[in-house]
């Protein structure tokens, strides 16, 4: 069962070689640059979607569109043709709310077609406003939406893959405010205490949440001590920078005996120049005049 | 009580936050506290103007629930508010015993109550909070019908009451109907429209249809009396037996799961004392989904037609 | 169903205790999740025999039920127990969003259910648990009367149902009436006497007292049926509306607050069907404190001349 | 008002000198050997009063005497005679299971007969088995049972106290286990970020909660570290020595512009050698034979 969905990717998305280097873990499909455009398109695409969509969150989900792309591009084993193959690395999106750029990796990598983006947050959709599993949309592997719950239930995941001696990985990804509930540290210590090292949690650092800055909100510095006090090995990177997050998920990936958790330093609304680091961009969509704008400033 | 047509549409939401700025005026021992969300569930009004009284806590539902409870038993009168579905669920435990059990005065405000929220979908609409909070000893609920009653409720609730106080809200702007001199009593319906053949229990955001479905049911020859429920604990049991036994059938109308919620009270003050036919509107027992708030209200069957519908069918069971 | 008088006193939790365990045996999938207080709530029994199936947490009950919900999502079958405030209250908007509107199976055990919890008083005592979680779409809520039943329901719960599961259970031993062998299907109610004159609807522990209330009333002529709703949702509502029919009055009987729990189940159900007078025993929107058991039941009119005063009056009002 | 009641206490408490001493808080009324005594006393009638009870938590109140006698006896401000003192000195307990020791220290500082003791858990006492206030004892500040909320509520005090520009400050207890709990955390991140130095929190650090030891159910280790990162001032002592105690809380006292956590290293069980340390004591009351053996024990 597992060769076999094991050779189905490979024949549908990798050639023999590539996926060799894959398993090794030292190269990938899709060069820097290539990486670099699709995470272009991405964005593209997200700020169409919301233009759609007509509500949503366009900050955060440009901001982490190189990280998805790293993800679904070049680190995660994983299948659009079969996403329930039970050898897949998981993908546990713990801020629902940036389900814009989540979709729109998930489309591109294939996993349902590229124009359902825009039936974002329309009735019947299966691309509900924050990820909903009852519609059924592949690729999904939780429900979410309420801040703080994601890193229990991968923990819960990585502890049924070490019961099973199952080499699959979950990633998961949170907000810097997100890390203001307690039920993440809750999860961080058992973690830890389990010994997960196939959990490699990403925080995306953008230093803003709905109010404003996170320093004023509820400060939630010295962030890297936090989490090694709480068991973790702790990488620091730009989040925006592709290369710089497929080196250090490589070294993540390589940790054993413990989890570990890349704090990606990102910017909100990463691309449009015009609104980088804007806290009143979290929940916002653009108009018809600033999708156009915002789709130039992105090609740049 | 004077019901207005032309006074616009409004969210309960601003009426939340004007009472709250209100009574901050009012009372200087008044604190807010914000979980993030700060402009989203209307306490901005009050932060702007009281900054040295606003305390920023983050997206941390149980500690601000806990710190509302130390402010309390320190002479402070603390407001929270965040989503329904945090304020009443992320923090039930701290809700039951830091402010129930302890017996303090705090306002806790539910935003983003009902299935109207739209399209940021299940995870975040309220269906569950009534049933969570009214079912907690010491607890008063409260959901106003309109802008103009939830501002007026907050008001009374923040500088009248005593012990834990939930008031529900929502996030869409809604017909303002109600009269700024309106006769409101924490505890006790309000009657507003009269009628012999059935009554329209409603609550929140449904009282307005279920006046749209009273004037419906009127070309229909059919005499409904529609009374407001803005009070779901503790709750009148006067007016909704009077009701019972003037018209002899009820049916309630809330955005809210019908389990355990509104319609649950009502029915409980009918078996104990007087049962009629009863029907319930409000959601089946299940999420929530994205759509536009209109959209969703008639998905679910939460507008006035089917309300008249209930109205028929309970009719048949006199 | 035969009802045994002889069999002696056992605790519902150590029947939930030895269901997990047996689960455990048919199903290596099930997992155990414990909450530091894993005898306390009777899963030591699984977790000395599975120790390697057995993922211990700490006091941290948020974590726990999104933890359970991973396992779930990744072919697990977790059971997750702790005292019923905190199963229920602690982690609620987990519940709501990581089990529920995940829709995964976990079966979480709620222990200390009701009054009888005794000594440790107020905080510990799960009386507001039923109505929070039967608000919740797709969650089961199990209720059992005994040590015996309390086993049969978790085994079935964890092996044959499907989604979130709550049972609860409580940590008194308590009468072990019932059969080995019962007719035990989850969402049907049980008859365990038959009678014309009133039912008497019980869950948990009350259903014992509510067996006695029928013998203390056949003495003074008045014929009671006794229904078990161990499965309070989905609710039995064929059963209830034929005692309903049949009997025309109905007294409900709970360890847990009158408003929003079991009773209120039972008064929607009769207010959309068939309006018959009923009477509530239950907490009447209080909370507990410490004494012995016996003592609280008492004075909280939780025995069984408490259901036969409340059978009194309910007749009166046929 | 404020000078009246501080008149008072003046009277019914100290002799005028040692009130000025206690006010520039270096000397107490009682030496350390007169606390020591009195700890003692009140293990006894710990034992005591959960004999006649018949149920209870030994094993956190023994190992608490020595934090309580040091806090109701030499550093907190406090009225026995008006416990709603508006300037009092607020004691949070934050782990209601240790209540004999707690409602042991308040009967000996006064605030209700030492008899009552004897009423523990029992139907219409004052004395629940956990504190609750709806029954009045005079002296409780909270209502509490359930873990992990007490810091959030002396939060919310140190917050009120800010406000008011008062000086009386927050005391709490706290179980190490309890710390597994993520509302700790948030109410820790809150406490710095809102600089609240009049709040002085203590880990009753005795490595055992219900299921065994710390480090098997649930590893809160480098706990310190874990502090330190949220902010707090560390201080660590031994919980079992009166003259450690006053002098680490005299040191936490002074830390400014922050809050002070103090990780008391205890023993469940202490003073009673037969069953020091064992986590079988968390939630045991001995019978008529133990209690004797142990007032045995206790007294040496
Ligand atoms: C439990 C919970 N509380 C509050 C919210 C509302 N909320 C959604 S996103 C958000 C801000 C999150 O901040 P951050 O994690 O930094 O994400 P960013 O704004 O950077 O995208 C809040 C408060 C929620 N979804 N869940
Ligand atoms: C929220 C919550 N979960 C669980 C419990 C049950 N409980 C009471 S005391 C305790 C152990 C606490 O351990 P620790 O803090 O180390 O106290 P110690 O056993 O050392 O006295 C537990 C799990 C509780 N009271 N509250
Ligand atoms: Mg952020
Ligand atoms: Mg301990």
């Amino acid at each position: 069962m597992l060769l076999f969905f094991t050779f189905r990717i490979k024949i549908n998305f990798y050639n023999f070689v590539t996926l060799i280097y894959l398993e090794m873990n030292y190269i990938k499909k899709h060069t820097i640059d290539e990486l670099a455009d699709l995470a272009i398109s991405i964005r593209k695409d997200v700020v169409r979607a919301l233009k759609v969509a007509g509500s949503g969150h366009l900050g955060g989900s440009l901001g982490l569109a190189d990280v998805f792309t790293v993800l679904y591009f070049n680190r995660m084993r994983h299948n659009p043709d079969n996403p329930a193959w039970p050898d897949r690395d998981r993908l546990i999106l713990s801020i629902g709310h940036v389900a814009p750029v989540f979709y729109t990796a998930l489309a591109h990598a294939g996993y349902f077609p590229i124009d359902e983006l825009q039936t974002l947050r329309k009735l019947g959709s299966r691309l509900q406003g924050h990820p909903g599993r009852d519609h059924h949309l592949p690729g999904i592997e939780l429900s979410a939406g309420s801040l703080g719950q994601g890193l229990s239930v991968a923990v819960g995941m990585a502890l049924a893959a070490k019961m099973d001696n199952a080499d699959w990985k979950v990633y998961t990804i949170h907000g810097d405010g997100e890390l203001q509930e307690g039920s993440i540290w809750e999860a961080a210590m058992s973690a830890a205490h389990h010994k997960l090292d196939s959990l490699i949690a990403l925080v995306d650092s953008n230093k803003v949440q709905i109010d404003g800055r996170v320093s004023d909100v509820m400060e939630i510095e010295p962030l890297a001590e936090k989490w090694r006090s709480f068991g973790w090995a702790v990488f620091e990177c730009d989040g925006n920078s592709i290369g710089g997050l497929v080196e250090t998920y490589q070294k993540a990936e390589k940790i054993s005996g413990k989890p570990s958790v890349i704090i990606a330093h990102t910017l909100m609304g990463k691309g449009v120049k015009s609104i980088e680091g804007d806290y009143r961009w979290h929940g916002r969509a653009p108009n018809a005049k600033e999708s156009e704008d915002f789709i130039r400033e992105i090609e740049g | 009580m004077e019901i207005y047509l032309d006074k616009g549409n409004k969210s309960t939401k601003s009426g939340f936050g004007e009472g709250v700025l209100e009574a901050g005026r009012k009372n200087k021992n008044v604190v807010g506290i914000g979980a993030d969300i700060t402009t989203s569930v209307g306490m901005n009004l009050f932060a702007d103007i009281f900054p040295e009284r606003f305390v920023s806590l983050g997206i941390a539902e149980q500690n601000c629930v806990g710190v509302a409870a130390g402010l309390a038993l320190s002479g402070k009168v603390p407001v929270f508010s965040t989503y329904g579905v945090f304020a009443a669920l992320r923090a039930t435990d701290q809700i039951r015993i830091s402010l129930c059990y302890n017996d303090v005065h705090v306002v806790i405000g539910g935003a983003h109550a009902g299935i109207s929220v739209g399209p940021d979908g299940a995870t975040h609409q309220a269906l569950e909070d009534i049933a969570m909070m009214r079912v907690l000893p010491n607890m008063t609920v409260i959901s106003p019908c309109d802008a103009t009653q939830a501002k007026i409720a907050t008001e009374r609730a923040i500088l009248e009451l005593n012990g834990p106080v939930y008031i529900r809200f929502g996030r869409e702007a809604v017909p303002d109907f109600t009269d700024n001199d309106q006769d409101f009593k924490i505890g006790k319906g309000q009657l507003l429209a009269d009628g012999t053949d059935v009554t329209i229990a409603a609550t929140g955001h449904m009282v307005w249809e279920a006046l749209e479905a009273c004037r419906l049911l009127k070309e229909e020859n059919i005499s409904a009396r529609v009374i407001n429920i803005h009070t779901i604990k503790p709750i009148d049991e006067e007016i909704i037996l009077k009701a019972a036994k003037e018209t002899g059938a009820i049916v309630t109308a809330e955005e809210h799961q019908i389990y355990g919620g509104f319609g649950s009270a009502v029915a409980e003050v009918l078996v104990k004392n007087n049962p009629v036919p009863m029907e319930f509107v409000g959601m089946p027992d299940c999420f929530g989904e994205s759509g536009k708030p209109e959209e969703l209200m008639q998905k679910y069957g939460l507008i006035a037609i089917n309300i008249v519908d209930k109205v028929k069918q309970v009719m048949k069971r006199k």
